[in-house]
């Protein structure tokens, strides 16, 4: 079973030039055999699932080690593996991109064929981003992520997707230009003629490949100009608004329910692990950052009149507690934090799906275009608003469980303390207006000629939903399976950031 | 004795490329670097490379010269093609230029950082069958690979004089 | 014995759940899902009276030891709490005022909510908030607690939003979710800071060591300050959310835009009490700090008198009742600050008998009275409604703590307590205010009574009539209950002091009962009929238009004003809360996010743009120049090159 | 003997000659006849030192130089009539479709 993670990482790029080429193939089969390619996968991945043998989440270590030479001039390796911080990373990828190419099938009917292409091709990308353990070869795969986005937002966004698309594209090109620089410097800096990420992290844990303080700095903010751009943190923001608002639906899913997860998997695996000292240095000036963008987003999100532009912002301020938790630097904040990640991909993934079906069914996302759904739409509306709760944070579904992690890593966290907390928790406050404010306006309320005749939710939709839902509540309510499988790993990731955070 | 006919000849070889440059007559320019070229054939053999000086005379002086007269004459541009002159300034920066171009090299040349070798005997390498031998073993892939170039030259030259057909003009 | 408490507990929690779950997705029918709400609510009643039952059976010393963890909820590292429940008398006297009143509640509902366009929903909501409450009172640890606490938040936001297509309602749910969210934010962070100190948030491992907290210094707002303090102080912002008293009682009236049943548990007898309860639960903690103990009373104190004054200048029905519960949440805060746990414990306990009964009370006449909620359009309703006037006085005399009825009992224990001292101290500035706030109790309720039941009909728009059975009998329980409920901790006896003893054990919190102030109690009663005399005389003698202004506002003017207008509360946070809110949301997405933030990325962009602009005018298009720059750029190398052999 | 700095000397002068000729003459033509003068002084140098060493390699090198030069005047003179049939000019100046 050795080739398994090869086997995920490229079937679906394997799909994309399947719907592509294959002849006579119509859109609405195209639609189904993207459907299916992607299930596929998905099955695939199941084996992964701690427990199940394949993967054992109460190791540390990588495990289903794939490495082979690829430029041995260089030193560069095909290498793949998992470990507890990717493990449900993955498995979001794998979960999330068949419910959102089953969005596609209401979402979208110009050029099918390219469009579930271009989604399975992302897939191979993100799925090589969480699981290259290369630096050359997870640069390759983190650029190629773009591409088919790009062409997502270009090809089928609303009007202003020509400057959406340019911003999104540039803003994330440029930043990722200095990570690469850092890339190479690291390379050359360790003069080991090798890209490996585990073996760099090993020496530097060894003591066997000192950097520089001030250089190590510096490197440390060339990786987090990249993710903080992808993630994205106040403020370098002000790309995802725009990207969201004009991608279409599936596109939307796909970008809050995985992409951004990039960004934060990105601090973890790389600033934390081969820059200790400049995480430590750096984590209560990032926490700010974090909390700002948290209380930022929250805010920006309540004067929105777009349903998706407020999902939109919200994404920064629920994004602000994944980076919040990441640099607390200690095992809780970090659990938290990649359960966060999984939360908010289904969370904010589910609020882009409901908010895609409204707009199917009225061709407007303003808020003021709707009203009493609660009446004609009881199930949609039920189901949105275990949604909206999920992401407001209400005990026993999934949000809470990630934010309150990460609450107490930061509140017990040596380099950010109780402000830090207080004010993320002003956040949880905000996330309730606002949610709960544009609930009040879409669902509740009178009925109005436009909004009687909007059917409920159709069978189709439900089945994007329901699994959602299922996962919402479980996560929300037994957690812990999913922080026992990442226990191990985070745990040597902080006894590697230092022996004054192993302790809590 | 030597060295004063190689002053002569190498005299009248700047001689004739400088006229070379300054000539308004596309014509009297070609003939100008004939003579040039005549020069540079008599240095080679001063040189002991009389093959190379025969093909300097046959080749350049004969066929790539004789090629630009051709064309000089076709287009009818042996004058008056110089009356758009886009960059006005650029004749003394490149005056400037050329000259300091010859003073570096002069100084690198007559001042050497370290001592050069003295001049060896000269042999007789630039015999043609000296150097058929080696042409025709040791570079014998670039020959026979120069002998491609000329032919894909001979039919770019064909390609690209040849009259478009009207609709797919370039 | 144990293994069947082990068995029972999670059943009461289940039972409920289960309801809800079958009438999501099982029945369409309104009053079959009030069937079934209410079977599952009456079967947890029944459990927990099993349960109750054998708790009691037990040796004292084992009663606070009924600790079972159903599954590890949260295991990050060294986060570790369990989804696990505590049975302790405390939480058994809990689980049966919740099932017990719930059941009630449940049963008139499903007279009450016949003509509603959603009753299936409604059901679904109460019974999901029955299971949130249980979890709320059962819960082992204070993250589980959080869970039931916010649970109760959502249903209590469903509840009052039952009719969303009235905009009051729509509003208040949100307010009421908004602002308990913001005492959620202090309970919140006290949970991390208990977190933080104890490395636990299991009720078995801090309240042992609570005398720790005291010690601690910690620098925060308030400057150097024990950490007992702090975290008390966090914990008061959260009881003072889900209670309701000041600063964030003001989405408590709003929330009467629920249905009245719904009000009646959730807002008068069961989630708003959630506080003192919490309070309580903590005893140990706040005993270690007299600065936020008396805080706590202060609060208390002062709500229940400004809430007791408001509720004199009312019309609504229901909004009377909804500040005569902010007034009495108060008096149990306050007893919870002084220290006098069983108190407040037996004044949540009576109260929420007798306010259900109010509640439903009130909730009956509007009923018969065909959704008429102003008070100055009824009148006279005694002889229409003969069972509804019967049992409402029940409520009335228990709420104005006249002998015999539950009321006076447990509200006399407080007062008692205020002056005879408890180991914080006596209150006696405290304790007189609330002596004059029970005669305010008893002013608004005999002016309630006389304005509803007694009197002639003034508007005769509509034509009451009685409940029927279904909604009767609750009343009926519940009358009885209001009647006898003082038995629970009757002078003497101390059965609930007794009860409670292992409890307030852990946190050496034990106090003697308080024996009976004869004096005292004759003060109380005597202010408290002497007010609802003048009450009747002011409003039950005489015919009134039927939109009359209150006599009293001629008397005291710009007083009674503030009692009509709630002491402009809502529009102090209206000015200085949520305007400024407003206008900087609007600051941030119209000008700071597109013109600054998102103004400096597109800045950089036409920078580059304005770059690129000048460098094309070096692209002339001429060869020649081209090949000036080349040549320049050899005579550059060369000369490097030169000087660099030369020298 | 003459020594071979002089023959340097002189390969470099001409050089210098081509290459103000190349930038400073419009006519695409003389430009042309300037690039050939240049590649006549490099061939120069070449042979030079092929001597100075006593090596036949150099000339060999002079040898394909001519060659390819040949080739190279055979194409460009091809796209000069091409250019001069469209622009009907050959002044370097006029041909600036480049320009940015």
């Amino acid at each position: 079973m050795n080739f398994l993670l090869s086997l995920i990482v490229w079937l679906p790029l394997l799909g994309a030039l399947v719907v592509l080429f294959a002849p006579g193939l119509s859109d609405h089969t195209a639609k189904r055999v993207a459907l299916v390619w992607s299930l596929a996968v998905f099955v695939l991945s199941l084996p992964l699932i701690p427990g199940l043998g394949v993967f054992d989440g109460a190791r540390a270590e990588l495990q289903l080690v794939e490495r082979v030479p690829w430029i041995s001039a260089f030193g560069v390796d095909y290498f793949l593996a998992v470990d507890g911080i990717s493990i449900w990373l993955v498995l979001l990828t794998t979960f999330l991109t068949p419910i959102t190419i089953l969005s596609t099938f209401d979402a979208i009917n110009t050029r099918v064929r390219a469009f579930e292409a271009f989604m399975l091709a992302l897939q191979t990308g993100m799925l090589g981003v969480f699981l290259a353990q290369d630096l050359f070869l997870f640069y390759i795969f983190w650029e190629f992520t773009l591409v088919p986005m790009y062409f997502l937002i270009g090809i089928w966004g609303g009007a202003r997707r020509i400057y959406a698309t340019v911003k999104f594209f540039l803003y994330t090109f440029a930043a990722s230009v200095l990570m690469l620089l850092a890339i190479i410097a690291l390379y050359v800096l360790w003069g080991q003629n090798s890209f490996s990420l585990p073996d760099m992290v090993q020496a530097i844990r060894n003591n066997q490949f000192v950097l520089d303080q001030n250089l190590g700095r510096w490197l440390f903010l060339a990786f987090f100009a990249a993710f903080a751009v992808k993630v994205p943190l106040w403020p370098f923001h002000s790309w995802l608004p725009d990207a969201h608002t004009e991608a279409p639906t599936p596109g939307s899913v796909i970008l809050a329910g995985v992409l951004l997860k990039l960004g934060g998997y990105g601090f973890i695996r790389f600033n934390l692990q081969l820059f200790p000292e400049a995480s430590r240095f750096f984590a209560p000036a990032i926490g700010v950052l974090a909390v700002i963008g948290i209380i930022y987003g929250a805010w920006i999100a309540y004067a929105q009149t777009d349903i998706k532009k407020l999902v939109a912002y919200s994404s920064v301020s629920h994004m602000g507690f994944v980076v919040l938790g990441i640099f607390a630097l200690n095992p809780i904040g970090i659990h938290g934090a990649i359960l966060q990640m999984v939360n908010h991909g289904i969370s904010t993934g589910a609020l882009f799906l409901i908010v895609g079906m409204i707009y199917e069914r009225r061709h407007s996302r303003e808020i003021d275009a709707f009203g009493g759904l609660w009446r004609v739409m009881p199930v949609y509306t039920f189901l949105s608003l275990l949604i909206i709760m999920s992401s407001i944070g209400l005990p026993a579904l999934n949000g809470f469980v990630g934010e309150a992690t990460i609450m107490f890593g930061t509140f017990s966290s040596p380099f950010l303390g109780w402000e830090f907390a207080a004010f993320g928790l002003i956040g949880v406050i905000l996330a309730a207006v606002y949610l709960l404010w544009m609930f009040r306006r879409v669902m509740m309320g009178d009925v109005t000629e436009a909004t009687a005749k909007m059917r409920d939710i159709s069978r189709l939709e439900l089945s994007m939903l329901i699994p959602l839902v299922a996962l919402i509540l479980l996560i929300g309510l037994y957690p812990t399976p999913f922080f026992r499988a990442m226990n191990e790993s985070v745990t040597a990731l902080a006894n590697g950031l230092g022996p004054v955070l192993a302790a809590r | 004795m030597e060295i004063a006919f190689f002053i002569i000849t190498a005299l009248l070889t700047i001689g004739a490329a400088v006229a070379m440059v300054l000539s308004h007559n596309a014509v009297h320019s070609a003939l100008w670097l004939v003579l040039n070229f005549f020069g540079v054939a008599v240095l080679y053999l001063l040189l002991n490379a009389p093959f190379l000086a025969m093909v300097q005379i046959t080749v350049y002086a004969g066929a790539i010269m004789v090629l630009f007269l051709f064309v000089i004459m076709l287009l009818g541009s042996e004058q008056g093609q110089e009356e758009v002159n886009g960059l006005p300034w650029q004749t003394p920066v490149a005056l400037v230029m050329g000259l300091l171009l010859v003073v570096m090299a002069g100084y690198a040349l007559f001042f050497p950082g370290t001592p050069v070798p003295t001049t060896q005997t000269p042999n007789e390498i630039g015999a043609p069958d000296i150097l058929a031998r080696k042409l025709f073993s040791t570079y014998l892939l670039p020959f026979e690979i120069t002998s491609v170039l000329l032919l894909v030259a001979l039919i770019g030259a064909v390609v690209l004089t040849m009259k478009s057909r009207e609709g797919d003009r370039v | 014995m144990e293994e069947t408490l082990f068995t029972l507990i999670p059943a009461i929690i289940v039972l409920p759940l289960l309801g809800a779950l079958i009438n999501t997705f099982l029945i369409r029918d309104g009053r079959r899902a009030g069937m079934v709400a209410s079977l599952a609510c009456g079967a947890a009643f029944v459990v927990g009276l099993a349960a109750f039952a054998l708790l009691a059976g037990l040796p004292h010393e084992e009663q606070t030891h009924i600790d079972l963890t159903l599954w590890q909820w949260i295991d990050a590292g060294p986060l570790d709490v369990p989804f696990g429940f505590l049975f302790d008398p405390l939480s058994a006297v809990m689980v049966l005022l919740i099932t017990g009143v719930g059941s009630l509640i449940h049963v008139f509902s499903i007279g009450y909510m016949a003509h509603d366009a959603r009753p299936v929903r409604y059901f679904v909501y109460l019974n999901l908030f029955v299971a949130a409450m249980l979890i709320l009172v059962l819960a082992n640890n204070y993250l589980l607690l959080f869970l039931g606490w916010e649970g109760v938040g959502l249903c209590s936001y469903l509840l009052i939003g039952h009719s969303f297509e009235r905009k009051e309602a729509r509003y208040a749910s949100m307010k009421a979710f908004v602002m308990n969210r913001i005492g959620d934010f202090g309970l919140m962070l006290a949970l991390l800071a208990l977190f933080q100190h104890f490395g636990s948030l299991n009720y078995g491992v801090i309240f042992p060591r609570a005398a720790e907290l005291a010690g601690q210094q910690i620098n925060w707002v308030l400057g150097p300050t024990a950490l007992a303090s702090a975290i008390a102080f966090c914990m008061l912002i959260g009881v003072s959310g889900k209670s309701a008293q000041i600063p964030l009682w003001t989405w408590l009236p709003d929330a009467m835009a629920g249905p009245t049943p719904a009000s009646a548990l959730i807002h008068a007898a069961t989630m708003v009490t959630s506080g003192v309860y919490l309070i309580v639960r903590s005893h140990s903690i706040f005993l270690q700090t007299q600065a936020i103990s008396n805080l706590t009373v202060y609060v208390g104190v002062a709500t229940a008198f400004v809430a007791a004054s408001i509720a004199i200048g009312q019309y609504d029905i229901k909004r009377v009742l909804a500040f005569s519960t902010v007034s009495q949440l108060g008096f149990m805060v306050a007893a919870a600050g002084m220290g006098a746990y069983t108190a407040a414990i037996f004044h949540l306990l009576t109260h929420g008998v007798f306010k259900a009964l109010l509640f439903l009370g009130a909730g009956s006449v509007i009923h018969g009275a065909h959704d008429v909620q102003d008070m100055r359009r009824m009148g006279g309703l005694r002889s229409a409604m003969p069972t509804t006037f019967l049992t409402y006085m029940a409520g009335t005399l228990a709420l104005s703590g006249i002998p015999i009825w539950a009321g006076f009992f447990s509200k006399d224990e407080i007062i008692g307590s205020a002056f005879h001292g408890t180991r914080f101290g006596t209150y006696p500035v405290s304790g007189t205010i609330l002596i004059i706030t029970a005669a305010l109790t008893a002013f608004y309720m005999a002016r309630q009574v006389s304005l509803v039941f007694l009197g002639q009909q003034r508007d005769t728009s509509y034509h009451a009539h009685e409940s029927e059975p279904i909604m009767t009998i609750p009343l009926w329980i519940l009358a009885v209950g209001s009647t006898i409920a003082g038995i629970i901790n009757f002078p003497g006896l101390h059965f609930l002091d007794h009860f409670l003893e292992p409890v307030f054990e852990v946190g050496h919190a034990v106090q003697e009962p308080l024996e009976f102030n004869i004096p005292l109690a004759i003060i109380t009663v005597v202010l408290a009929l002497a007010a609802g005399w003048v009450a009747y005389q002011v409003y039950g003698k005489r015919q009134w238009k039927k939109t009359f202004r209150d006599p009293l506002a001629r008397y005291l003017g710009v007083f009674f004003e503030g009692f009509e207008q709630r002491w402009y509360a809502d529009d102090v946070y209206d000015t200085m809360v949520v305007r400024p809110f407003k206008a900087t949301a609007s600051f941030l997405s119209r000008i700071l996010d597109p013109l600054g933030i998102d103004g400096l990325v597109n800045g950089a962009a036409w920078l580059v743009g304005f770059g690129g602009r000048g460098l094309r005018r070096a692209q002339t298009g001429y060869v020649r120049s081209y090949t000036l720059v080349f040549f320049l750029g050899v005579i550059a190398v060369l000369g490097y090159f030169g000087f660099a052999t030369v020298r | 003997m003459v020594p071979t700095e002089y023959y340097v000397l002189l390969s470099t002068v001409l050089f210098t000659i081509g290459v103000i000729g190349v930038l400073t003459r419009r006519s695409a033509l003389v430009v042309f006849m300037s690039v050939e003068l240049m590649l006549n002084s490099a061939n120069l140098a070449l042979v030079a030192f092929s001597r100075q060493w006593n090596h036949v390699d150099g000339q060999i090198l002079t040898f394909f130089v001519i060659t390819v030069a040949a080739a190279e005047v055979a194409v460009g003179l091809a796209l000069l009539v091409g250019i001069f049939r469209t622009r009907r000019t050959t002044n370097v100046d006029e041909v600036n479709t480049m320009r940015g």
